[in-house]
């Protein structure tokens, strides 16, 4: 998987952490023995990325926990996919189930973290990532919805900046929203952000990205740590 | 003497009527019931409501139902797909009308008509464009919309192995939405790889009972969409 | 089993059918192929006489369908119980379930039939089978309103008076109520009668009871056909 | 590492506290986690909200819990019981209180709580005493009642077998109300007679996938109910 890089003038997308990076940055963070449902795109690559000794388990919305990686070539089964269509494996301790249990478990507050893409954050936690709401879209919505409003924690990785550059964290969503105040956390290629009770809070800027960049990015106020520990990586 | 096995696709599906709300079960190509699909196509009901999550892929399946023009509606999370113009071309064209349901709460929708549930309250969808002209209601301070219960008049689904009594097995995440299907559907109707007579399945092992399947019948080797849709078939 | 009888004086219970055949009586109406809950008591007897060449399938609420009869002595397992908590077998064409799976099938209607036994019938046919209501009582309802609400027929297999003699097919029931309007048939000592739009409708008599034997013991009108069947047995 | 694996029914309980809700598994004796309900007794947590279908028989498990006067109040759908007086004897000393529900509602109930579902609406018991107090709603010109989803702070059930991961698979009648107990409470503690490892148990036949498991004790050789009734055996 390459990076995608963009001709618009200018842009953020080319500084920071690679989209690999922003994946294995979010790993760091993820408890051991957490269930754990990871959304289509860079959501999939945190799996690559969890530390030795932390044992995840995954949740697959069309039925599955215990998600293992792609089988190989010519062994999968077209009947064993994930919720991107994709052939996958089950883990020992594996589990299938039907669509309104699996349901329940994300509904119910049974998962402890999904990651999931974004076209835009609001400051108070407001998502939206499953319509630009333009006139010859197909309607489409997935089980994104269920998710923010069921999961323990919502993490959003994403890039900081639209393609062309406008601000992803925003002060009000315009796109059309998956759910009100439920993001918790963002990692984009600029930085780790905290969704507060008083809006984005800086958590950690990504290697050769200084505040001010974060700040220019961001379409929202940035709330500052008080620890000096800014700038580095873990 | 019970025992419901049909002879062939065809005879499942014999009776569906115009207008008929089926329910069919897959989640992209897992569990899709493929046969029974295109022996419905064959049988030459319209007018159809369709539940299902996807709206199929090429022109096989059920992409090959909306595109023989037979539905007026789908209740769906993601009729998008990366593989299909179907479903598109006919939206944009107004030839279809589409209600789009967040896939948790048409899992519960369905699950909660099979169960005599005639309406729930969800978080799902609660200050979304989805939550329009639903009734919101709040539970110890937190904000809920009510959704209906979904019933059909038939379900297409897909297991692995059933008994004549129509007690049922799946196949990994093909399962999907067939259990609750089963449940939703005055007359559920199931291809399976293969029949077996009753006492042949562990009880502790049934997923779907046999009280919620009406019809059975063998399809020893299904056919899987994806492949379908590489090699570029059609259908009809 | 053997047949209760009262020294009260002018009583009906001695007359008619015993309880066995009511049990007969109501098992030749039992679709081949229905599926069929059994309450506890008389409804029981039911399984018995299920005519040759039918066959039914049992539901017990407690997560079987596809019970079969009592175990051999000493063959049984305590875990493998009926709804009255007694042990029984399981057919082969079983399934084992949860709770409120079991009660999904109950509620949506998946039931064709439920045999209950019963306190008092109204002839709109509510139905009071779960408590005398006397203050000493201690409450329990178990899943007598759910059956009733929820499985397509409702059959009534009881005496036609209490062994006090009060009829228990009444205008209105004095006692708690299980259910509104769910009583389809009622299968008495003296007779089969249908709930009906109008009311009460006489089906059938027992052998030796006469229409105004019937019509004395029942606490309500009670409709007769139009056909000249009455009295005999089928 | 995930091991959900405790060493005994005694840790197991460790940590509940006075006011607790608990859910206890079991239809009669099918079912019920003698071995923990005992642990309950000797931890001695009070004023419990004990959630079960019934109120336990003699003077063993849930009846000697009631006994040893830890419970507040019972939500129960059948709390009589032919061979024990406890729970009467409370009852009519006004030393418990009871919430009785329809065991249909009361299993539905559950699974709402375990399923995130803050409230249905049910046809069972309208127009009944039960329904008191109950908000009455027409659908479809039927009228149901609203009942609200219940969640309990732990769970006390049992099983016949489960994985280090709390994957489950349970024994016939034993199964009744286990599953939703287990995803309507924050903490579900099975005892089941046999531990194996992740992998051990056939991913399609696991009925209590791990997620809704916190903790798994192994009792090699569980008593059954009726039998330490017929002996006589009290508890403690």
């Amino acid at each position: 998987m390459t990076r995608q890089t963009s001709q618009q003038t200018p842009s953020t997308e080319t500084i920071g952490w690679t989209r690999e990076q922003m994946a294995q940055r979010l790993a760091q963070d993820i408890a051991d023995g957490s269930y754990v449902n990871l959304g289509i795109g860079i959501p999939e690559l945190v799996a690559k990325f969890v530390p030795a000794g932390r044992e995840l388990i995954y949740h697959t919305e069309n039925g599955l926990l215990g998600m293992g990686p792609s089988p190989e070539p010519g062994a999968g089964d077209p009947e064993l996919i994930n919720a991107g269509k994709r052939q996958v494996t089950a883990n020992p301790g594996a589990a299938f189930f039907h669509h309104a249990d699996s349901f329940a478990m994300i509904r119910g507050g049974h998962l402890d973290l999904c990651v999931l893409g974004a076209l835009q954050v609001a400051h108070n936690g407001d998502l939206a990532n499953w319509s630009t709401g333009a006139d010859d879209a197909i309607p489409a919505v997935g089980g994104a919805m269920d998710l923010v409003a069921g999961v323990k924690s919502i993490y959003v990785i994403t890039q900081h900046c639209t393609k062309t550059g406008e601000p992803k964290l925003v002060e009000a969503c315009t796109y059309p929203l998956t759910g009100l105040g439920v993001v918790n956390r963002v990692y984009s290629n600029l930085a780790v952000i905290d969704v507060t009770a008083n809006g984005f809070q800086l958590v950690e800027l990504a290697p050769g990205v200084d505040v001010d960049t974060v700040k220019q990015a961001t379409g929202a106020p940035l709330l500052l740590p008080a620890s000096a520990n800014i700038g580095s990586t873990k | 003497m019970i025992n419901k096995q049909v002879t062939s696709p065809a005879e499942a599906v014999r009776d569906v009527f115009d207008g008929a709300t089926i329910m069919v079960g897959g989640f992209g190509e897992a569990g899709s019931p493929i046969e029974l699909i295109h022996a419905l196509i064959d049988q030459g009901a319209k007018g159809l409501t369709i539940v299902s999550n996807n709206c199929g892929s090429g022109e096989v399946g059920l992409a090959a139902l909306l595109n023989a023009e037979r539905v007026a509606k789908v209740i769906c999370s993601f009729p998008r797909t990366a593989n299909s113009t179907v479903f598109p071309d006919l939206y944009h064209s107004g030839k279809i009308k589409l209600e789009l349901t967040p896939q948790g709460t048409l899992a519960e929708r369905i699950r909660a008509g099979g169960a005599g549930i005639p309406a729930f309250y969800t978080p799902a969808a609660v200050g979304t464009p989805l939550a329009e002209g639903k009734e919101a209601r709040a539970f110890d301070g937190k904000t809920y919309i009510m959704e209906r219960g979904l019933k059909a008049d038939f379900a297409l689904i897909k297991g692995r192995m059933a008994d004549t009594h129509g007690n049922v097995v799946f196949n990994k995440t093909a399962r999907n939405f067939a259990p609750i299907m089963a449940m939703a559907a005055s007359v559920a109707v199931i291809q399976v790889e293969r029949v077996v007579e009753p006492g042949s399945m562990d009880p502790e092992t049934v997923v779907t009972p046999g009280i919620f399947i009406s019809r059975v019948v063998e399809v020893p080797e299904p056919a899987h969409e994806s492949q379908l849709v590489a090699a570029g078939v059609t259908y009809p």
